[in-house]
């Protein structure tokens, strides 16, 4: 790799967010919490989701989280969090799918910033396949965590 | 750059492995610091195998014809050479596995199904250590699991020594085996392989030494160790001795051998087969399932005779060179520190580190940009890391190959890496 | 020499292979036919080792740098290959092993364990057949003899089928596992894999099917058969494949897989680790402990690819055509008996005979000072042989590589030995 | 292998022996009875040896045998008991090392015909790694059977 797909995968925007990450730390309430792990590096992120509104129609009311790793896995995070605060959760998958396609691209998907709007800043992750991990763990995590809780709900 | 101990000729000796001439994206050229992940490969092992599958491929033993007579010798060949270069007893005692997790895993596994004297239940103490790697924890915790037994640890010292201190309460005569790595593959420390041993053999309990790093730098030769101190089973890997990947060693004193029940069963570790009962060949056909690894045997046979023209003792003084020196640039690096021992003679040529303020992760990737290879995270060795209070760190690894040069691009590019973060200011 | 069936321009395929151009003592051209015991490699898949070797080598998975990338990539690309090549219904459900020996074992030895719908014991059956190969034996009688099932058996008929007679006594509600081998390597037989595995599925038990001689000869796709004609485990070996040595292949359906216990502990196959306990990694890698063969899993690829740009159709139509006219030409010689079906449209290509009054080892002998390599002993098929009463077999297994003009050569060697032990006049 | 490479491995002698096996059958008494197989090719042989004499100093007063294998085995069998029967054990055991040292000298040892007799006509077979087994299979049996013998002699 070169200084500039370096640079392509270090935007200033995620070592902002790295340096300083949004909605980080544990709160409540919540209706669950997961942990997972990354098993090639270590990466950890332990992940609580608190949700509000009728069953099969719930918003994303808080995410918090606690975690370890990469500029990579922390921006990340810390950007997924803006981006599902708030949302319907139906809204929010949408965009963990779009943020997915962007990252399973291998640097050939164009960013749609209306969409991720920071999460733009991810498409230079793309190309690196290791660190594509990095960029998901968080995103995996609150899929994991938001599926719990409605079906839970469901029942 | 004339430092004391480097292997004389070394550009020459580059010379023998191609992917050396490499060059990588923005035409940087190749610094391979990942060797103790796996070690690049010389022509010769390369060449040995090409002539192995284009002028002398068969299978072994089953085959009776001049192709197969040809494979057969070769593969055999090749265990006369590993035994010649651990110096093992009998080259009978040499068993080919696929890596050294294998090897190590056989170990567990047929205990797990062992009779008699070596059998394992409620009350008896398997005993590793804390800087293990994942390839020999998770086996005995699966036995230990399976038997009832209990796993006990050695834990480290804050300069990353074994903390020998409770060695009386760990050995004692519930302890049926000691298992523990000769060189560690994240703290780089050189275990007192013998002195543990002599302990473990007065109460009776197995030893099994994973020389997975060992094997790479160390001169062995375990004939010429008293028998008090000489472990009972070894394990190594032939992709860190300048060997292919699916080839791996477990050698083991034919008394265990001998006594420990089948491993895998099939073709070639049979006497015979009847649908009532199977008997089994002596060793080391006996774990030998299969059509093995022929011609990856017979690169690794190739690397070992590499290794030795080299003369073991000489590749152990450039590691120690390089680690030397390594340590030193390394020093210089603000914020940086090194886990493990900080004196070259008594380590191997792992060194592991953090940065503060920057992650593993993002240090490897920058180095990367420079063409600086180095491993980051945590090194299959969780428990050490956990030790440490660490999630992960970044991991250079020299080899025979390994020049001065190379580590000072490597300290030039943590220089920059500081930088890029913005850490200079620090 | 013209016969349907036969590969268009097999000439120039030869070209492919290195090792058809040998000459033999005596300056004898190579005349191999031995490939049920291993086949030959082509050149591109030599080329495709030696350039991973020379310009790729890293470890996997664990290495974030760009040859680690690139190995990681052309590891995992060689998985992708793989599972097309037999229609895997998902990429995660191939496992790599070293063989299918230690592929059958992965799946006897976890069963051991398993805990739960898996587990066996006591009045639990398992279905083996006598015409398999020792490794798909021997796992299973460890197995049953380790957990107190039973071990039962399909017996054969007079011309080398499956006896099906008595399936309704062997698969019955106590069947736990069914297990046979798609194609013989002695009898030659192509099994009825589907009917079986329905007949075995009615009753819940897990179907594991041995493909070694199968997945060299015959197109698979397992994502086009019913599921219930689906085997829930299928292992298949790399070097029966034009592929190299120490790599073999274990499909499992993801169900089953996710349900096993793991095998061998170590690097890769875990999630966490931490001194208390280890929690596991998902398929494929919670099957795969250590570095796996890379070298080989990659060359494995490139095998699969060559198969696969030939037309498995193709390699079939071929071997047919070969089997039916090495078929003639057998039944020419005097005193010569085949061992299993006559009719090359339901048989895969090793031919296994006898001649009255010459003992194999010395057919063997004697064909190999005309250059012509086969096997001589009990190609790892005792019970099969005893089940003939017969001690051992002469075996000739033709692959995509073989000319008629080869059978003939086979075919005058053979006269050469009646008469090289004088039974001209007999 | 060449044409000549195979008349020296099936000697005229050789061929003899494995068409008119000499004291082939199995035959009482005996003190000790011992199976082996070759497991690469299935070879087997059973074998009964009766020893007369004083402990230390027996006599190899027969040997039979049943066997099922190549000319080689056969042939190998046949020779043997020649050479071994009405012999002091002591002397048919240096008569075995002879045999062994010419097997294993890889076509390069002399064989000499006043110790080996018949067994000269092995001397081809040495050439041929995979087929030396064979030709040790019944001096192996032999050496195990009388070896039992001898130990139950001393006890
Ligand atoms: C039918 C069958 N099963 C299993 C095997 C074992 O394959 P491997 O020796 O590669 O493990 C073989 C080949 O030897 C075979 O022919
Ligand atoms: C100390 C140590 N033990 C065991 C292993 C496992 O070797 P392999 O992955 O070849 O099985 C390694 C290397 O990864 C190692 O460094």
């Amino acid at each position: 790799m070169t200084a500039q797909d370096l640079d392509a995968l270090y935007q200033e925007i995620i070592l902002d967010h790295y340096k300083n990450p949004h909605h980080k730390g544990l709160r409540e309430p919540h209706e669950a919490e997961v942990h997972h792990v990354n098993p090639t590096c270590g990466d950890e992120i332990t992940l609580r989701v608190h949700l509000t509104g009728e069953p099969g129609a719930e918003t994303v009311a808080d995410v918090s989280y606690d975690s370890l790793g990469c500029s990579i896995s922390q921006a990340s995070a810390s950007v997924m969090t803006d981006l599902v605060i708030g949302r319907p959760v139906a809204e929010a998958l949408e965009v963990h799918e779009t943020f997915l396609t962007l990252m399973q691209g291998k640097g050939q998907v164009e960013p749609d910033e209306d969409v991720l709007e920071d999460g733009i800043a991810f498409a230079g992750v793309a190309k690196f396949p290791a660190r594509v991990k990095c960029a998901l763990l968080s995103w995996m995590a609150w899929k994991d965590a938001t599926a719990r809780v409605m079906e839970e709900n469901s029942k | 750059m004339s430092i004391a101990g480097l292997l004389p000729q070394l550009e020459v000796v580059r010379k023998d492995f191609p992917i050396l001439e490499r060059t990588l994206a923005g035409g940087m050229p190749l610094v391979y610091l990942d060797s103790a992940n796996t070690s690049q490969k010389p022509q010769c092992v390369i060449d040995t195998m090409v002539d192995h599958l284009e002028r002398h491929n068969a299978n072994v033993a089953r085959a009776m014809h001049q192709l197969g007579a040809e494979s057969s010798e070769a593969f055999e060949a090749a265990r006369d050479k590993v035994a010649s270069f651990i110096g093992a007893p009998s080259r009978d005692e040499v068993i080919f596995t696929k890596n050294a997790s294998e090897a190590l895993n056989l170990v567990a596994n047929t205990l797990a199904w062992a009779r008699g004297d070596l059998a394992l239940g409620e009350g008896d103490v398997v005993v590793t250590t804390e800087m293990e790697h994942h390839s020999n924890i998770v086996p005995w915790q699966l036995l230990t699991q399976r038997t009832g037994a209990t796993l006990r640890w050695f834990g480290l010292t804050e300069d990353g020594h074994l903390d020998l201190s409770d060695i009386d309460e760990l050995i004692t005569e519930r302890t049926k085996l000691v298992t523990l790595t000769w060189v560690s593959n994240m703290l780089g420390t050189i275990n007192p392989v013998a002195a543990i041993t002599r302990r473990a053999h007065e109460v009776g309990a197995l030893v099994v030494v994973d020389a997975s790093q060992a094997a790479p730098q160390l001169p062995i030769d375990l004939a010429a160790m008293p028998v008090e101190e000489r472990p009972d089973l070894l394990a190594f890997t032939g992709h860190k001795v300048v060997g292919p990947t699916g080839i791996g060693v477990l050698w083991g004193s034919r008394a265990v051998l001998d006594e420990l029940p089948p491993f895998l069963g099939g073709g070639e570790m049979i006497a015979t087969v009847a649908m009532e009962r199977s008997t089994y060949a002596g060793i080391p056909h006996k774990f030998e399932a299969g059509t093995p690894p022929i011609v990856e045997a017979v690169g690794l046979g190739a690397a070992v005779d590499y290794l030795s023209d080299l003369g073991m003792q000489h590749v152990h003084a450039h590691e120690q060179a390089i680690t030397a020196y390594a340590l030193e640039g390394l020093a210089t690096v603000p914020g940086l520190t090194v886990l493990g021992p900080l004196d070259a003679a008594q380590r191997g040529g792992a060194i592991s580190f953090e940065i503060e303020g920057v992650h593993p992760h993002d240090v490897a990737q920058v180095l990367d940009s420079r063409g600086v290879a180095v491993r980051a995270g945590h090194h299959c060795a969780k428990p050490a890391h956990a030790r440490f209070g660490v999630q992960s760190s970044t991991r250079m690894s020299s080899y025979l190959y390994t020049t001065p040069g190379e580590i000072d691009a490597l300290v030039e590019a943590l220089e920059y890496t500081r930088s890029y973060f913005r850490l200079g200011d620090s």
